[in-house]
């Protein structure tokens, strides 16, 4: 019992940055009707954001501590923030502690922009190009996006640390009656499952509730009739575009403690998300969020010990195995809808 | 263009295929002509790095260039000579091998057996390359060692921790320097019995991979030696970026030791998950729950930042060392580029200069004469004490360092203080040690 | 007995009826149309004859076998051919191209394996094909890419296709849907043309009846998923039940 | 000729003399030149080129004709390679069983994948064929080792049971891979003047079974199959109502596809008798449809192409390192030289990848068709025909 639900956690988690790519990825999807693989591109330069705020934060200069040598015997040079000589020490130390965080605020206008410079630049040209062109271009960018990325940052995943506060783990077990340290969760991951959440539920009701998105939903149910009304669905499209970049970025930013980011973190979600959204259903928002969440669970289940010792390497094959039952048995994914991408 | 213009570096590109092109118009030479692959005729001899140069591995390929650079300027005479003076072995004189100017070719392993070999291949068949060296995972040492031994060149391997690389899968045309999982363990085992008791049970996650297997194997082995016990032992898909779900049933199986046998990549996130979970500041069996990291790099840790601080791991090298090997070597490395050297680029540049001495002192190229002097050769001066190495299985033999993760770092590359230099008699083990047996030497393979 | 017997064919999609108690004997080499408002459960009968659909009660059967259950493709082999509303036809493939291809279907079944002969080498088909073309005053145009043809050489082309594979039956889903007049007459005096060269069956669904009372040997009235008369064309026109039907709508 | 149109006729005769004379089209510059770091000619790259081709060819009659996009074809280069090597281990050193039993091996596991992922179109189909592959990498690489040997790739070892020849050769050394005692990696270097050219066993050898998988290419996509598969991929509703069964059709050419990348697999145990299982990886599936893409789907000889294109780029950018650009242009002054280093710097050797991104994106970019375009368009300049005339031929004839 207690391990089920400790996987349930671990799943949900999972799930969170599954479905939140997914999420994204579906957005493009659904509306544009791009095959996107720089989507996982996206994700990483989100997580390189927060990188990159905690360098900016970190920037210092140097002052020379005689006490001590560095690795060639000279005298050893200490970094110094400018934060810290901005903001005093204290306030300073607090502020680079935060740097996460504050990555969030940061990240939004830097997604939303390389959302729409990819829009407008390069997405645009390959509406009407065959699903193949776009793979190819796109698959282009994320390999140069990545490239990029790495030239500056090195190959080396990049130490970094969520917020103090958020160090060290919940014990939920207590709460249920069970012993302590019998169900432990850290406290960045419920974080990041909450900021999932509220970042799910934000992107439904703006969808939901605001013309703008009720102009994007019907075009993602008929674009051609939409575009029929008179309605400049062009200019709602490259929004969309920066939103599903944003929202991606956004992952990213807050993943960052739970995995040291790296050039390719993009590329290993890839394929993970498109199995997602594939299992969810093209172009279903709900389908691809639930899909998330059930392959994040059943990854988490398949990785007990109980089961990898009946089924050895069932932790290895698990989502796609699952993908295929599901494509076998819902031929549209768990909620897609009728004649989307099926040629 | 380069043939008019005989700048430096025009110089260094043209020697190669002089010799070749001396004799022509011969239609049809027959390869045989030359008593052994790629047999250099010319001013210069060609030696092939083959590093990952993309994929996760890729900053660790570059480090191992980096020291492939510096010890092909020693050998030519460049530099200060870092650790040809310090080398017991005197034969070297700077003036490139055997009088032949040393030039090198590079190329990307992309950490993929297949990538790895084509990309020795070419050097072999279109650059002419006369040794390969290089590499950051056993796999590819393996898989290109192969190559080598059917080639008919010498492969002088790189980072590669696996027992099979001079076990199973060990060739007469292969050589290892860095030490192996067996050694870890033999190393690592003392130390934590001493750190942590000996009536500890531990919980194994275990990239499920051939590295990952003979890690687990040869810890649990010499740790239950000395007492401890393996609540259980945990196979991880090398693709797994999240571990929470290995990580989150360890605190209640019963183990107060969490042992991570993971690399590169993985190390870093199991690692830095299992912190996350607050494992550190957790209590079990009335004991501190401990992890240890059974291979340490210093270079894959600093992506695990604070993560790693009083961790214990060991390692083929460490810069802080303060023999004279390794001070020559920082120091010249240090100059050269502005940080200290990896334990990677450490057995890259040892490996380099070893093969050169091996020519040098039989007097030929022919891998053949080159393998029978490395054989059984004992050395010292190039860090980790006086070497052997074995002309059973060619795997050397040395001291190995015990390391913790440092608490109070000075910089991004002072993440590790050593804690213990085992001595090389505590980690020998018979050529014929079961976890090494299978498999055979051959017989040297001079190609052609 | 007609070469097509529906009998007491009932169909439902959830809540909604969408055929019931639905008879109906096509007799063989005449032109048969089935007429009715919209909704009226034309196209779910013709569904039902495909194998696209299969109704929850009664049979089909066609020349004494039943249709039921059966493959489009099996259909097809049984000698029922069928154009669509909108022309269906192989748009990436030349003119040429997509007259072979039901020909081979014709001649080699529902699945060959010849991946070596070369289409080329078909001398016999080719012909067939030419001829057919010629039928339909199309052969000029078969090297042409069929994607790039007006509407009207589409239907043409797909009733070509249709009518090379010698069916007994061939099926039309309101062949003139969404056409010009000029094009529909010319598609009345080709169907006027094929009625008069071979012994063939038709079923033509229709909504326009300047198209049916051209053609027609019966009709058949289909209002709410139920036939309402069946008769000659003369005494459909002025019955007072199909006026009913169409109350409004079309009269 | 063989069966083939004047078209097809020239269009084979062209790829036959290029591959036949590769060592020499492929190593334009002298031995002693700068240049010489973009010669391509040596065995092993020449060897790749041929045997990607056969991939590419082998995936275009899935992709190319009926539309359907694997994203698991790596699937089957994996298998093919293990099977070969499987063969070498247990009967014998010659490459014909080998390449049997590739094939047959491949081709029933494409007859499993396929009957189950066809019953799938669009992204659907494409995802479980991923799935499929992805699973086959994953156990490969861990829970199969004992079949595969994992991480390091199954390999011929000194103690293998060959039933038909011997563990090792009398000196102790691994037997080489022979076309009835013919060795796969025994070469002759002609030297002209500065320049080397290398005539290898295995190239000429995998040539050969490139060209003969070319030319039933040729003949699939100019059959009644072929035409089929096209009619698949424009309307297969009107190929159900016209009496025919598209399942068949394209599990067939599912297997064909399978077939020749378990051939090309098999080809590159030959050349190099290790398999690893990195081949059956995504990004090695999605290679082969990169490669696709690039040389221009549906067309005969773009995916030979694109396969090249591809490889030259890993095999020979990943090469050039700053000592080789230095080299270059070591003309220059000092400090100009180092600037123009350090602007090639991150395109060449560990940035290959980069040029490799931005070459993708330009060429599609630039050039819808892919490579072949790009050729078409050359072509129709030099001609100076009008463009009209060209874009009807193309159109009508797509399948060139």
């Amino acid at each position: 019992m207690d391990a089920i639900i400790l996987q349930i956690l671990n799943g949900l988690d999972k799930g969170s940055a599954y479905a939140l790519i997914a999420l994204g990825l579906t957005l493009i999807f659904g509306t544009l009707g791009v095959v996107n693989f720089a989507h996982g591109a996206l994700f990483m330069i989100g997580a390189f954001c927060a990188v990159t705020l905690n360098r900016l934060l970190t920037l210092s200069h140097q002052v020379v501590d005689e006490t001590r040598t560095d690795f060639l015997g000279n005298p050893l040079k200490v970094d110094v923030p400018y934060v810290q000589d901005i903001f005093g020490e204290v306030t300073g130390a607090a502020i680079i502690d935060w740097s996460v965080p504050l990555a969030i605020l940061f990240s939004i206008p830097i997604m939303i922009g390389i959302g729409v410079i990819m829009e407008r630049g390069l997405i645009k040209h390959f509406y009407k190009r065959p699903h193949a062109d776009q793979i190819l271009v796109t698959f282009g960018l994320a390999i140069v996006l990545q490239e990029i990325i790495k030239q500056i940052f090195g190959a080396n995943p990049i130490p970094t640390p969520a917020p103090d506060v958020f160090r060290g783990s919940f014990d939920f077990g207590t709460m249920l009656g069970f012993d302590p340290n019998v169900i432990i969760y850290p406290y960045w991951r419920l974080v990041y499952f909450g900021f999932a959440a509220i970042i799910i539920g934000a992107v439904f009701a703006f969808l939901q509730f605001t013309t703008f998105g009720m102009v994007v939903r019907a075009g993602m149910a008929d674009r051609e009739t939409v575009g029929l009304l008179g309605i400049n669905i062009d200019r709602r499209f490259t929004i969309m575009f920066g939103l599903a970049a944003a929202v991606a970025g956004l992952a990213g930013v807050m993943y960052a403690p739970i995995n040291s980011p790296n050039y390719h973190m993009g590329m290993d979600f890839l394929v993970l998300s498109f199995v997602v959204v594939v299992v969810g259903g093209m172009g279903s928002l709900p389908g691809a969020v639930l899909a998330g969440f059930l392959l994040g669970i059943l990854e988490s289940f398949a990785s007990m010990n109980e089961i990898k010792s009946i089924l050895p390497g069932i932790d290895q094959i698990i989502i796609y195995l699952v993908a295929i039952i599901i494509l076998l048995t819902r031929p549209r994914g768990l909620m897609g809808r009728k004649g989307v991408m099926e040629d | 263009m380069s043939k008019t213009t005989l700048t430096r570096r025009g110089v260094l590109r043209t020697g190669a295929v002089a010799g070749a092109g001396v004799a022509l118009p011969t239609i049809f030479t027959a390869s045989s002509a030359r008593a052994f692959t790629n047999e250099p005729t010319g001013g210069s001899v060609t030696l092939g790095f083959n590093v990952p140069q993309t994929g996760p591995y890729a900053d660790e390929g570059a480090d191992e260039l980096r020291a492939y650079e510096l010890a092909v300027e020693h050998l030519n005479g460049g530099g200060d000579g870092g650790m040809l003076q310090t080398f017991s072995s005197k034969a070297l004189e700077g003036s490139g091998i055997l009088g032949k100017k040393v030039e090198y070719v590079t190329g990307d392993t992309q950490t993929k057996s297949d990538a790895a070999r084509a990309s020795a291949k070419s050097m072999i068949e279109k650059d002419g390359a006369i040794m390969i060296t290089g590499g950051s995972s056993s796999g590819v040492a393996v898989a290109v060692q192969g190559l080598c031994q059917e080639a008919g060149v010498i492969f002088m391997a790189g980072l590669t921790h696996s027992n099979d690389t001079t076990g199973k899968d060990k060739k007469a045309n292969g050589f290892r320097h860095f030490f192996n999982a067996y050694m870890s363990g033999a190393a690592l085992a003392p130390v934590l019995a001493n750190a942590y008791g000996k009536d500890r049970k531990a919980y194994h996650l275990t990239a499920d991979y051939t590295w990952g297997w003979t890690q687990e194997e040869s810890i649990k082995a010499a740790t239950e030696a000395l007492g401890w016990e393996t609540v259980e032992a945990v196979k991880t898909p090398l693709a797994q970026t999240d571990f929470s779900s290995y990580i989150a049933p360890v605190l209640n199986s019963g183990a107060d030791v969490l042992v991570l046998n993971h690399y590169g990549g993985n190390m870093v996130n199991s690692l830095t998950n299992a912190v996350q979970f607050g494992l550190r500041e957790k209590q079990a069996n009335g004991k501190n729950f401990e992890i240890v990291v059974p291979l340490f790099s210093r270079l894959m840790a600093r992506g695990a930042g604070e993560n790693i601080k009083g961790i214990l791991g060991s390692t083929n090298w460490h810069w802080s060392l303060q023999d004279e090997g390794t001070k020559a070597f920082v120091k010249s490395f240090g100059t050269k580029y502005g940080f200290p050297p990896s334990q990677a680029a450490h057995t890259c540049y040892v490996q380099t200069l070893l093969y050169a001495d091996a020519v040098q002192r039989a007097g030929s190229f022919d891998p053949c004469a080159v393998a029978e002097a490395l054989e059984g050769y004992e050395f010292d001066g190039l860090g980790n004490g006086p070497t052997l190495y074995r002309a059973e299985d060619h795997q050397c033999f040395k001291d190995v360092l015990v390391v913790r993760g440092k608490e109070n770092p000075t910089s991004e590359f002072d993440l590790l203080e050593v804690v213990e230099i085992t001595p090389r008699g505590q980690v020998e083990y018979a050529a014929d040690h079961p976890m090494f047996a299978g498999g055979a030497l051959g017989s040297c393979n001079p190609g052609v | 007995m007609g070469i097509l017997e529906v009998k007491d064919v009932n169909k439902r999609f959830g809540g909604l009826k969408a055929l019931s108690e639905v008879n109906l004997s096509v007799v063989e080499n005449t032109v048969h149309a089935i007429i009715g408002p919209n909704g009226a459960g034309k196209s779910t009968l013709l569904n039902c004859l495909v194998g696209k659909l299969i109704p929850d009660t009664g049979s089909v059967m066609f020349d004494g076998q039943s249709v039921l259950g059966r493959k489009p493709f099996e259909i097809n082999q049984m000698g029922i051919s069928r154009v669509f509303q909108t022309p269906e036809i192989f748009g990436d493939l030349t003119v040429m191209e997509n007259m072979m291809i039901p020909l081979f279907a014709k001649r080699d079944g529902v699945f060959r394996l010849h991946a070596i002969e070369s289409v080329e080498s078909e001398r016999a088909l080719r012909e067939r094909a030419e001829q057919m073309l010629e039928d339909v005053n199309m052969l000029d145009k078969r090297h042409m890419h069929s994607a790039s043809m007006s509407r009207g050489d589409k239907r043409r082309l797909e009733m070509a296709m249709c009518l090379v594979q010698e069916p007994r039956l061939l099926l039309l889903d309101e062949p003139t849907a969404g056409m010009a007049r000029a094009d529909t007459n010319n598609t009345i005096d080709l169907l006027k043309q094929i009625k008069a060269s071979r012994d063939i069956t038709m079923c033509i669904i229709e909504h326009d009846m300047h198209v049916v009372f051209s053609l027609a040997d019966r009709i058949t009235v289909l209002a709410q998923g139920t036939p309402l008369v069946e008769d000659v064309p003369e005494k459909i026109k002025g019955h007072p039940k199909v006026q009913e039907a169409y109350l409004g709508e079309h009269a | 000729m063989f069966g083939l149109g004047k078209k097809d006729l020239t269009l084979f005769l062209i790829v036959a003399v290029m591959a036949l004379f590769a060592p020499f089209i492929l190593n334009p510059f002298p031995t002693d030149s700068g240049m010489a770091q973009f010669n391509a000619g040596y065995p092993d790259l020449m060897q790749r080129f041929v045997i990607f081709g056969i991939l590419a060819i082998g995936f275009n009659i899935l992709f190319g004709l009926t539309g359907y996009l694997s994203f698991g074809h790596a699937a089957f280069l994996g298998v093919g390679s293990y099977a070969a090597v499987w063969m070498f281990k247990l009967l014998s050193m010659n490459v014909i069983p080998a390449i049997l039993l590739s094939m047959i091996v491949s081709g029933l596991f494409a007859v499993v994948i396929g009957y189950v992922s066809l019953r799938r179109s669009g992204i659907y189909f494409s995802i479980l064929t991923l799935a499929f592959a992805q699973m086959s990498y994953n156990l490969a690489y861990s829970v199969l080792t004992p079949i595969t040997n994992g991480e390091t790739g199954l390999q011929i070892t000194l103690d293998d049971p060959r039933i038909l020849g011997v563990s090792a050769t009398a000196d102790g050394g691994i037997p080489v891979t022979n076309l009835f005692g013919l060795e796969m990696r025994s070469f002759e270097t002609l030297n002209i003047g500065p320049w080397a050219f290398q005539f290898s066993v295995g190239y000429y050898v995998a040539a050969i079974i490139m060209l003969i998988s070319f030319y039933v290419a040729i003949r699939i996509f100019r059959s009644p199959f072929g035409m089929m598969l096209r009619a698949i991929k424009s309307n297969q509703n009107r190929l159900y109502y016209t009496g025919l069964n598209a399942r068949p059709y394209t599990l067939a050419a599912f297997v064909i596809s399978g077939m020749y990348a378990g051939l090309a697999g098999g080809l590159l145990a030959c050349m190099d008798p290790l398999a690893g299982a990195e081949r059956m990886q995504w990004t090695a599936s999605g290679e082969v449809v990169l490669m696709t893409i690039l040389g221009g789907a549906g067309t005969l000889i773009g995916p030979v192409l694109g396969a090249g294109f591809i490889k030259y780029f890993e095999n020979i950018f990943s090469k050039i390192n700053d000592q080789v650009v230095h080299a270059w242009v070591s003309f220059l002054p000092d400090g100009l030289e180092n600037f123009v280093v350090a602007i090639i710097h991150p395109f060449v050797g560990k940035g290959w990848h980069l040029t490799l991104g931005l070459m993708f994106m330009l060429i599609v970019i630039f050039l819808p068709g892919g490579l072949v375009e790009g050729g078409q368009r050359i072509s129709r300049r030099l001609r100076r025909k009008p463009a009209e005339d060209d874009a009807k031929s193309a159109s009508t004839e797509p399948a060139e």
